[in-house]
Order: structure tokens, then C-alpha cells, then sequence
């Protein structure tokens, strides 16, 4: 079973279910496995798209750097990490973690944990198109997002 | 000279993706070079008007404004980031 | 948009893209999926399979009274929970919870508030089949459970 | 008359999934019946020799041991839940 996490950085949609199954099928020592998908919202209508802007060199090495920490913190069996880039509607999907552990706790707390620090250390950033045609905002990073990362701190 | 790249507000306001920039001997830290970039031009002074904000990462690692730059072989500037 | 909770207790396995799919389809609010999936473990080998067996007239009830705490508790736009019942293999889902919010946190803490209360509270007992044909025992209740549903009372 | 059920190794010990049973009088409490059926044979004795691990359910809710029965209309008797 391989205790390496999983990381693309790519433009295109993503499976849930086959990542899913990816890290369970032949592994029936998994028991639990938890999935986070982010989706982009459209904001009560007026949002068109967001265009999530990334730094390729960096973007896939951070992630993994997050997510070998997961894997070191709690007993998982499998630990992938999924980070859509370019212009996503409404109702698409951006982000997807999935963490597969013998028990619940750990899968919980580290599919938590890597969305916490995928929000405020990944180097992605996310401007608004308008669904009026209108120039939109560079969407701002929130207080609440460096604190739940904060939480995690040892 | 060393590489610098900029991404999202920081990138629109200076107005390039990056750049090759010969700094002074004098600009020996992040802090050096944000504040000696601000006077670089309208573009500059206006993206790093609050230096505080601008997150940095050298060689693509995360560093703080009292790192040392001597090495870098690309330095980036950024807005807080907003994945996920 | 339904704030009711969808609860099912069937024999036959679940699709879990397809649960996403309905708390998520022409829903552009939603800004973040949980599910945690639970599977039975073969534990080194020893387990053929287990029995679950469950108290009919109660289990649908006393899930949708969980679902329904979770869904005043935390700012839900949906919210599932599936749990099998009969003989189930190693590496075949036992129970499904999905939890769709706005924000991330609140999604992850219902999902995580339903599994501790499902292991605890929902009528479902396992009775171990094992792999050398020998009778098995029944699963007994780890106070861990007990300890992690525990938590959440206010 | 009134139905009880059993699961899972109370069921097996007892031998049986249900019963109607016509209650004593001073049976009031689950504690009350929890200790006359540990009087009605082995198998019950067997199943229920430590009734405070035992968990149950009047009218399939969870209630307590001090809970009353008067008017139930199925009491379960079940050990602690394993589902999830």
C-alpha cells in the first residue's frame, strides 16, 4: 500500500468516485474513507466564473509538502489531492480531498487539516468574473481561513 | 540578476507575469527588495503600496520579509492566496 | 432548495457520486461536500464478511432524528445518510454520510457529528463471519464511540 | 400483553426474535422487567446477566433503565449499538 499522497494541479474536472476507488479497491484494510469537495459558488447569481490564477512551479510542490505532513500526523492509508485552475463555472467543482484510514478520526481530521492549509498556503488565487459583464474583484483571503489553519499548529 | 515573478492583483497592477531585475548590492532582504521595487515606477508603488500584505516565496518555498535573498534564483510576489 | 435530511437503510449497496450529485445539481450555493464512507475491513484476513443485523421499525427513525439534530446544529444546504444492512464483504461500503454546505467547516463537522452519533446511537449490530469458517463474535461497542459522540453534546 | 423483541446476542441467547408476554404487576420500570426476565430461564439469565450493558428501547426510542412501561407497546432489548 503506498503511504505516497496522490497531487495534480491540472485544468480539467476530476472523478470523485474513481478517486475514491482508487484508494480503496484491493485495499480491504481500509475502513473509512472522507472526501472534501469544493465547488464554486455562484453567489446568489452574480457571479459568472471564477478564474483561478496558480503558480505552476510551486503549486503542486506545496501541496504535496502539505500533504506528506498529513500523512505523517495521522495513520492514513491513502491521501490524494485534486486543484482545478482556469475558469470554473458555478456548480463546478475546484477542489477535491480524499484521505482513506483504518478508522474515522484520522480521515476526518486529515481531510480538515489539508483543506485548511490548501485555502491559505496553495498558491492559487481566484478573481470574479460577473455575471453582468462587469470587471470583477480578486476574491480576498479571509482572516477566518489563516485561523483554522492556525488550529492545526503543534 | 535574479528572476522575479508576480501573480494575480500584484501582477495586474505592475503590469508584467516577470521579469529579469539587476538589484543593488543594498537590497539584501525580501523587506530590501519590496521596498526598493515600490520605487520602481506607478505600477510598482501601487501593487506594493502595503508591504505587509505581499506574500513571498523564494525558489517556490514560502519565506518571510526578513529572509535573506542572496541565491534566489526566482523570487515571487503574491496577494494572500485563495485555493481551495 | 429541500432541508430535509435524506435517510435510507437497504441491503443494497450505494453510489456515492450519485448522493453528491443530488445535494449538488442545480444547486449553485453549495460551496462544499463532505462524505465520509465506511467499509468493512477484512482485519489481516481473518474476516470472511459481516452480518449486520438492525432493528427496522427504529433505525430509519433514529438516524433522520441525528440527521435532522445535525441540520439544525450547523448551516446544511443537504444532507444524506445511507446504512447497509445483511452479510457484507471486506472492501464493500457499510454507511454513507454526505453533508453540503456553503463553507467548508460546517460541512466537515456535521459529517463527522452524524458518523459518531450513527456509531453509537443508530441500531445496527455486527456480527463477524470468519474466513476459516469458524463462528465469530459479535463487534463489541468501543467506549471510543461512546467518548467521541460524547463530544458533541452542548 | 406486551411485545418485546430482542437483537442481535441478546436475541441468540434467548432463542428468540419476539414474544408477547403478560407482565406482573409490579413490573413497572425497564430495571423492573430487566430483573423478572432474568427469572424466566437460562437463556434470559444468560442473555441478560449484566443488565446495565443492556440498552433499550420503548416504542423504538432509546430510553433509560428508570424509564416506566406502563403503555408501551414494544420494548427492545438490544446490546450497545455497533452500526457505522
Amino acid at each position: 500500500m503506498s503511504l505516497k499522497p496522490t497531487v495534480r494541479i491540472q485544468p480539467d474536472d476530476f472523478d470523485l468516485a474513481a478517486e475514491v476507488a482508487a484508494l480503496t479497491n484491493g485495499r480491504p484494510g481500509v475502513g473509512a474513507v472522507v472526501t472534501f469537495t469544493g465547488l464554486c459558488r455562484d453567489e446568489g447569481g452574480i457571479l459568472a466564473a471564477l478564474e483561478l490564477e496558480h503558480y505552476p512551479g510551486m503549486a503542486k510542490a506545496e501541496i504535496a509538502r502539505i500533504a506528506n505532513e498529513a500523512m505523517n500526523r495521522w495513520p492514513l492509508t491513502g491521501l490524494t489531492a485534486i486543484h482545478r485552475y482556469g475558469r470554473i463555472k458555478p456548480g463546478e467543482n475546484i477542489v477535491l480531498v480524499v484521505a482513506a484510514s483504518t478508522h474515522r478520526q484520522a480521515a476526518f481530521e486529515a481531510a480538515s487539516f489539508l483543506m485548511d492549509y490548501l485555502k491559505s498556503r496553495a498558491p492559487f488565487w481566484k478573481k470574479e468574473h460577473n455575471a453582468d459583464g462587469s470587471q470583477g474583484d480578486w476574491v480576498e483571503a479571509k482572516d477566518s481561513d489563516e485561523d483554522a489553519a492556525r488550529r492545526w499548529a503543534k | 540578476m535574479t528572476k522575479i515573478v508576480y501573480f494575480a492583483w500584484v501582477r495586474e497592477r505592475i503590469g508584467k507575469r516577470e521579469e529579469e531585475l539587476e538589484l543593488p548590492a543594498d537590497v539584501k532582504t525580501v523587506a530590501d527588495l519590496l521596498q526598493w521595487l515600490q520605487g520602481q515606477g506607478d505600477g510598482y508603488a501601487h501593487a506594493l503600496q502595503h508591504p505587509k500584505v505581499i506574500r513571498v516565496a523564494i525558489n517556490e518555498e514560502h519565506v518571510d520579509h526578513r529572509e535573506p535573498i542572496a541565491g534566489a534564483r526566482e523570487i515571487a510576489l503574491f496577494p494572500p492566496m485563495t485555493g481551495g
